[in-house]
């Protein structure tokens, strides 16, 4: 028994670790759709970015002002992409912001590939988060560990935030109805500013856990995690805060399950998740905790 | 009973969202070139009987019969079946259950207008005609796309041409929809339920928005359409004025109930009738 | 926009001159595939304008779907591979089976439709007739897919029916990576040596360029001949209000299938032509990047707008693939410029793309049409707003 | 603003339109290479080596007239669907003969534009038996994949003592399905146990392949995988304690790697054209070359440790000017109809071409990488009396 657990925990642990980071991803998805309906193709970049600003970083100062420097910049950065290339498109089409999206990612690519060249670069290791520890004879990363229990918190302080303050107020009434809320003098733009800042936070301290446990941040680093994230999202029922957070932890599992089975299911690792998608949309159309959307006749 | 059968019959129609009953054991008939109205104060429940015997809805229990054949049947099962606060959770178990899509209703000769203007917006007028003799036009996705169904498609710009000219539109037919006055508008959603040459026309709330004198040429119209085109006709309404001019016989629900029956002046001296709307009524 | 079938005369006009500028491009592919010198404007003119003319058929394919049923797919990189690999496969002469398929035994397939219909006709004709068949059996097979994928999926709405088409175009790459399929797919790698552009020949006329302008070109406009028939109104009409469409009998399912099925049998025949133009492919390249790169060409042009597809489409493959390739030199007309290096050349190029898409939202050409007969109609009465028609050249 | 922003873009496009003029006394030589994309970290190295070379020896002599050799660099992307156009550059540019590129799968998709041109194409580190096969334009100077499978399968049978051996590719990459096929073949034969892996591209979670690998008793594992997933790998191997050697193909041996495999305990070998020490001479000036200018050290990572496609990038370069003064022209046909006959012997050995146009090798350097002072130590030249066993 003991050798059956030692031989599957760790795909049980990456899967739980490989969640908690989609989670913290997936929530900055999750909501700016609420509240934009947006389907933020840059998100993933902005993560990526995140991983090289640190790179960057610790080569010009200590760790401990680099990490907060990088939440910070991250995060000013998910403000500026709002305001140059979101808000200007408020009342075009939603497929002009969404393609506006998909240009700002497209950039931020491009930037990345110009300034890195191409190479990976090697994120710094983080003391004490980037040591090996052994559980149940599964050799890991502390990183491994601290992610789930870190996600969790997050998500409970972010869920506490948006139903104690103010502005959590505000969200909530705009991601309900945009145009009403605004009617009613909420700040339309600065919720939707400070929706972006929370994703971004989110982001950089995804990327942080991230690329502390695959520590090589290439120009595309960010593409993989963010259709993941987006997925969970949409599983979760896109527009839910704790719909994310269980799609992100089921996917990141099954993935790591299926990547357990054999060799000739780790080929469909990636296509399962898609698969596991579709089952789900088809008996729940939006998703576990979506809202069921009608028309009204 | 030897008279004719009912163009529509609604028999214990129970539509139940949750724990909240919309509609609760609605039973009326329409008889064949009547106008019949359904009336009720604010959220009674007349847009959703609607909304279930066109197919947008698939009632939670009832039977709704067009021209003698069954077309809606359903009773609570699967999760409603311990829900179910109705009568008759029986009566229709034995049956299969029918729930057609809206297109299918509609192909069987029932057309409807909505009672937010549902116009296609993209379109001009004549589109909007146009494309609702789409249905009805013996062709298929080959024969349209390469042409041969020239001829087709000839009469239905013919047929829409003249329909544009009956309900006097003919000189908006390259205006987009949404850009007619609001009136218009209502004439040309008739108009394009029209196209989809339906036995029975369903009218939710036509004079919605409309003044005295635009609601009384309504009523005119009505009227004449019926009479041009041969029409059953069915509608939801607020306005009384309009209502007792032009029905034959009125249903009022409240509450998902129907509350009182009969023809106008009968109905404009039910008690029940004057305490539903007394103070809940826009009227 | 529908006028009367009666033609006015700028409408008449406008045909001819689209009739006669058909008949000059043509020419002109044909001169430059034959006669003009190859120089280093005309070499690189060529692969652009090829390019440029499949995704043409490709972008318009996905504006069926997007712009003009209004459904929200991103699977079309899937649809594109399955037609690229089903053209691939039925045309790779059968003495080439064993060097392509060299993991695979020479692969399950044993037959080359080109071949077999080159014994029979001749090799120039066997090739020009074989790449046609292949391409329609590569649409019919897209299409199939897209049936069946359909059924599940078109029942989804919005962002929803996006992320799962998205997600089946996913599943259908990893299944042709999958080497369990090895001997038709060949699994990772790559299928090569079928017939392409430079094998379509009449007589000694080669017609490179001149091929996928033709097949594209009938394409479309079949496809603009459904837009402007009876279904493409009811397409419009799901697109515009799904609730009324369905209460004037348009059956909604019905309808998006169609569309959707339609328009992936399009793009199976754009992933064929992919397929000649590359002269190899590979599964990996089809992945959601270029359904991404797709539909932002098509939002460039315009939603819902058949012509601004094309250009843009045409646009969009010259700055990326030539315009712009001066910008990673180094240098410019002979300056030697510091931030001109490798890479620098796509920064410039999103840059371009978030101020087309911030300063025109709604495309190049929004949802009108470019037709001669509207131009000389404006030109005429500078008054007319819109312009309609299907003489897009 | 609109009209003025679509006037200056109009104008911009106008300009980019302006063809460079060629002088008369140039030999232009295209390198076709991805200098972005999944190869680009590769495909970057190996044109620091041909440019390298060009630095130099930027003229060569044909027929007594000495002519400037330009080097013109067109990126490919990494991506067979830009290569055409990428290709299609290179010809309107006027080359001679074209140098590259690195992945065999691009080298593939670009070739047939060459051939149609009629221009001749010097593979530097595509290992695919393809490339070559069926073509007279392509030609190559490195050894092919059915080889440096054979050479892998037999280092780890011989020298490792292994009998199970676990493989792990990336999905989709003929590079590593096709390597990892050879080596199965060869494996198998030496009487060794395989178990074949892949994973989905963008994969970053390698830990529950190495689990897999663990489980099966895996005494060796062999990771033909591009450099981006190197690392990953090499870095979750050394936080999971693998403790197995792992062999890799021509792909690790770069500096990126080694950087990761500094400082663990990991045993890590590879395959590859050159083993560094192999010319002082020419890897001092390499190094002066990388350090004296910042942007190719840092297309190099950002140190000057010599990758062996730099190498063969340089060999390359000097084989493309033996077959232009074999030629006596820079037509390429000519260059064409002299290349068979080209011998060279470069930095990484002696080069001859055999009827196909591969080079004709027989052996590769295998090398550990050096825990401790982060460099390749050279372990063995190891060569196969069945090559070309195919």
């Amino acid at each position: 028994m003991s050798a059956f657990i030692q031989a599957k925990l760790p795909y049980l642990l990456s899967g739980i670790s490989v969640g908690g980071q989609y989670a913290l991803i997936a929530i900055g998805y999750t909501m700016v759709y609420g509240i934009l309906r947006l389907i933020n193709f840059a998100h993933g970049d902005v993560f990526m970015v995140a991983g090289l600003l640190m790179v960057y970083l610790t080569t010009a100062m200590p760790m401990y002002l680099s990490i907060p420097l990088v939440v910070a910049v991250t995060v000013a950065l998910g403000f500026t992409i709002e305001r140059v290339a979101y808000k200007p498109l408020r009342s075009a089409p939603r497929m002009s912001v969404m393609i506006s999206a998909i240009g700002v990612s497209y950039l931020l690519q491009n930037c990345a590939l110009y300034f890195t060249g191409g190479l990976a670069q090697i994120y710094p290791a983080i003391p004490w988060l980037s040591d090996s520890v052994t559980i149940g004879g599964a050799t890991t990363k502390i990183v491994t560990l601290v992610t789930p229990v870190l996600t969790v918190a997050l998500v409970f302080a972010l869920v506490l935030f948006i139903q104690k303050t103010k502005i959590g107020m505000a969200m909530r009434a705009v991601s309900r109805d945009f145009e009403t809320s605004q009617l009613m003098g909420i700040k339309i733009n600065s919720v939707i500013s400070m929706t972006f800042v929370i994703g971004c936070f989110l982001a950089a301290v995804g990327s942080l856990l991230y690329f502390t446990n695959y520590p090589s941040v290439v120009p595309t680093s960010g593409a993989m995690p963010g259709l993941k994230a987006f997925v969970a999202a949409v599983f979760g029922g896109i527009g839910s805060i704790p719909g994310a957070v269980i799609g992100a932890f089921i996917i990141g599992i099954c993935e790591n399950i299926i990547k357990g089975l054999g060799s000739n299911w780790t080929v469909f690792s990636d296509a399962f998740t898609f698969v596991l998608l579709i089952i789900i949309l088809l008996v729940k159309p939006t998703g576990i905790f979506g809202e069921k959307a009608t028309d009204k006749v | 009973m030897s008279e004719k059968k009912p163009v529509l019959h609604v028999e214990n129609i129970t539509m139940q969202f949750g724990g909240v009953m919309a509609v609760n054991n609605l039973s009326l008939d329409v008889p064949e070139g009547q106008i019949i109205a359904l009336i009720g104060p604010n959220g009674a429940g007349k847009t959703t009987a609607f909304n279930c015997i066109t197919g947008v809805y698939e009632p939670t229990n009832g039977l709704v019969e067009f021209c003698g054949l069954p077309m809606v049947r359903n009773f609570p099962h699967g999760k409603m079946k311990k829900q179910y606060q109705g009568e008759f959770a029986d009566k229709y178990a034995h049956d299969p259950v029918i729930k057609p899509s809206p297109d299918k209703i509609t192909e069987l000769g029932i057309a409807r207008t909505f009672q937010n203007i549902r116009l296609w917006k993209s379109m001009t007028v004549f589109d909007n005609v146009l494309t609702a003799k789409h249905m009805r036009a013996d062709q298929n996705v080959f024969s349209a796309t390469f042409r041969t169904n020239a001829r087709e498609e000839k009469r239905m710009r013919e047929e829409t041409e003249a329909l544009l000219a009956e309900q006097d539109l003919l000189q908006y037919r390259d205006e987009l929809a949404t850009s007619l006055p609001y009136g218009l508008q209502r004439r040309l959603e008739i108009a394009r339920a029209l196209a989809t040459s339906p036995k029975l026309l369903l009218l939710d709330e036509p004079a919605a928005g409309m003044n005295p004198q635009e609601t009384a040429e309504l009523a005119a119209f009505i009227q004449q359409i019926r009479q041009e085109y041969d029409l059953t006709i069915f509608l939801i309404e607020h306005h009384m004025d309009l209502v007792m001019q032009i029905s034959d016989y009125i249903y009022v629900i409240d509450f998902g109930s129907e509350i009182a029956r009969g023809v106008p002046q009968a109905i404009q001296n039910d008690q029940r009738v004057i305490d539903a709307y007394l103070g809940v009524s826009e009227e | 926009m529908e006028k009367t079938l009666k033609k006015d005369p700028a409408q008449k006009a406008g045909t001819a001159i689209a009739a006669c500028l058909i008949a000059a491009l043509y020419i002109f592919l044909i001169l430059l595939d034959n006669v003009l010198p190859a120089n280093s404007f005309t070499l690189m003119l060529i692969p652009v304008l090829k390019k440029g003319a499949i995704y043409s058929l490709i972008c318009v394919s996905m504006n069926l779907l997007n712009g003009f049923t209004g459904l929200f797919s991103l699977g079309q990189a899937g649809f594109l591979l399955v037609g690229a690999y089903t053209y691939a496969i039925f045309s790779i002469p059968a003495d080439q089976h064993a060097a392509v398929y060299q993991y695979f035994d020479g692969g399950a397939v044993g037959f080359s439709i080109p071949e077999a219909l080159g014994k029979a006709l001749g090799e120039n004709a066997g090739n020009f007739l074989g790449a046609v068949v292949c391409i329609i059996i590569a649409g019919l097979v897209a299409a199939a897919f897209a049936a069946l994928i359909g059924i599940p999926v078109l029942r989804l709405k919005s962002d929803y029916l996006a992320i799962a088409t998205l997600g089946f175009a996913e599943i259908i790459r990893a299944i042709f990576q999958w080497n369990g399929l090895g001997p038709v797919t060949n699994g990772s790698n790559m299928l090569r040596k079928y017939t392409n552009f430079s094998a379509i020949k009449i007589g000694d006329i080669k017609l490179a360029t001149a091929f996928p302008f033709f097949i594209s070109m009938i394409c479309i406009a079949l496809i603009v001949l459904l837009i402007h028939s009876s279904y493409g109104r009811a397409f419009k009409a799901v697109r515009d209000d799904e609730v009324a469409a369905e209460a004037m009998g348009i059956s909604l399912f019905k309808h998006k299938m169609l569309s959707f099925v339609i328009s992936s049998f399009f793009a199976g025949v754009g992933g064929a032509l992919l397929a000649m133009y590359q002269t190899t492919i590979q599964a990996s390249a089809f992945k959601s990047a270029m359904t991404y790169e797709i539909l932002l060409i098509v939002v460039i042009g315009g939603i819902g707008s058949v012509s601004g597809s094309c250009i843009a489409s045409f646009l969009y493959i010259a700055c990326n693939e030539w315009w712009l390739r001066f910008l990673d030199s180094g240098s410019f007309f002979g300056l030697s410029v510091p931030f001109f290096r490798d890479g620098f050349r796509k920064v410039v190029f999103s840059v371009l793309i978030m101020v087309i898409v911030l300063f025109f939202s709604r495309g190049i050409m929004g949802d009108r049409e470019l037709s001669f007969a509207g131009l000389l109609r404006r030109h005429k009465k500078k008054a007319a707003s819109g312009a309609e028609g299907g003489g897009q050249a | 603003m609109k009209k003025i922003l679509a006037v200056a873009l109009a104008v911009m496009m106008v300009m980019a339109l302006a063809v460079p003029a060629f002088a008369a006394d140039e030999i232009v030589i295209g390198v076709f290479e991805p200098l972005s994309g999944d190869n680009g970290a590769g495909g970057k190295q190996e044109t620091l080596g041909i440019q390298y070379a060009n630095s130099v020896t930027p003229t060569v002599e044909v027929d007594g007239t000495t002519y400037d050799v330009k080097l013109v660099v067109a990126d490919n992307e990494s991506s067979t669907d830009k290569a055409v156009s990428a290709a299609t550059q290179l010809v309107a540019a006027g080359s001679s003969v074209v140098l590259g590129t690195y992945g065999s799968a691009v080298a593939i998709a670009g070739s047939d534009t060459f051939g149609d041109a009629g221009i001749p194409v010097i593979g530097v580190t595509c290992t695919n038996p393809q490339v070559t096969e069926g073509n007279d334009h392509y030609f190559r100077i490195c050894f092919l994949d059915p080889f440096q499978g054979t050479v892998q399968a037999n280092f780890a049978h011989d020298e490792l003592g292994a009998t199970k051996a676990y493989c792990l590719g990336q999905l989709g990459n003929d590079y590593d399905q096709g390597l990892i096929n050879y080596y199965t073949q060869a494996a198998e034969a030496l009487g060794m146990e395989v178990t074949a892996e892949s994973f989905p591209e963008g994969n970053t979670d390698f830990t529950s392949y190495l689990t897999n690998a663990k489980n099966f008793g895996a005494e060796v594992i062999f990771a033909p995988c591009s450099i981006i997933y190197a690392q990953l790998i090499v870095e979750q191997a050394n936080a999971q304690g693998i403790d197995v050697p792992i062999t890799a193909p021509d792909t690790w041996d770069s500096n990126v790697v080694m950087e990761a495999v500094q400082g663990t305990d990991l045993e890590v070998y590879c395959t590859t054209f050159y083993a560094e020490g192999g010319d002082p001479e020419f890897e001092e000036g390499f190094k002066e070359y990388l350090n004296s200018d910042s942007t190719a050290l840092a297309n190099n990572g950002g140190n000057d440790m010599i990758a062996a496609v730099s190498v063969m990038g340089y060999d390359a370069y000097y084989t493309a000017l033996e077959a232009i003064k074999a030629a006596g022209s820079a037509d390429p046909a000519d260059v064409m109809a002299a290349l068979p006959g080209v011998t060279y012997t470069g930095v990484s050995g002696a080069i001859a071409f055999d009827e196909i146009g591969d080079a004709i090798r027989d052996s590769a350097f295998i090398k550990q990488a050096n825990t401790e002072t982060g460099v390749w130590d050279f372990v063995a030249a190891q060569t196969v009396a069945e090559t070309e066993a195919e």
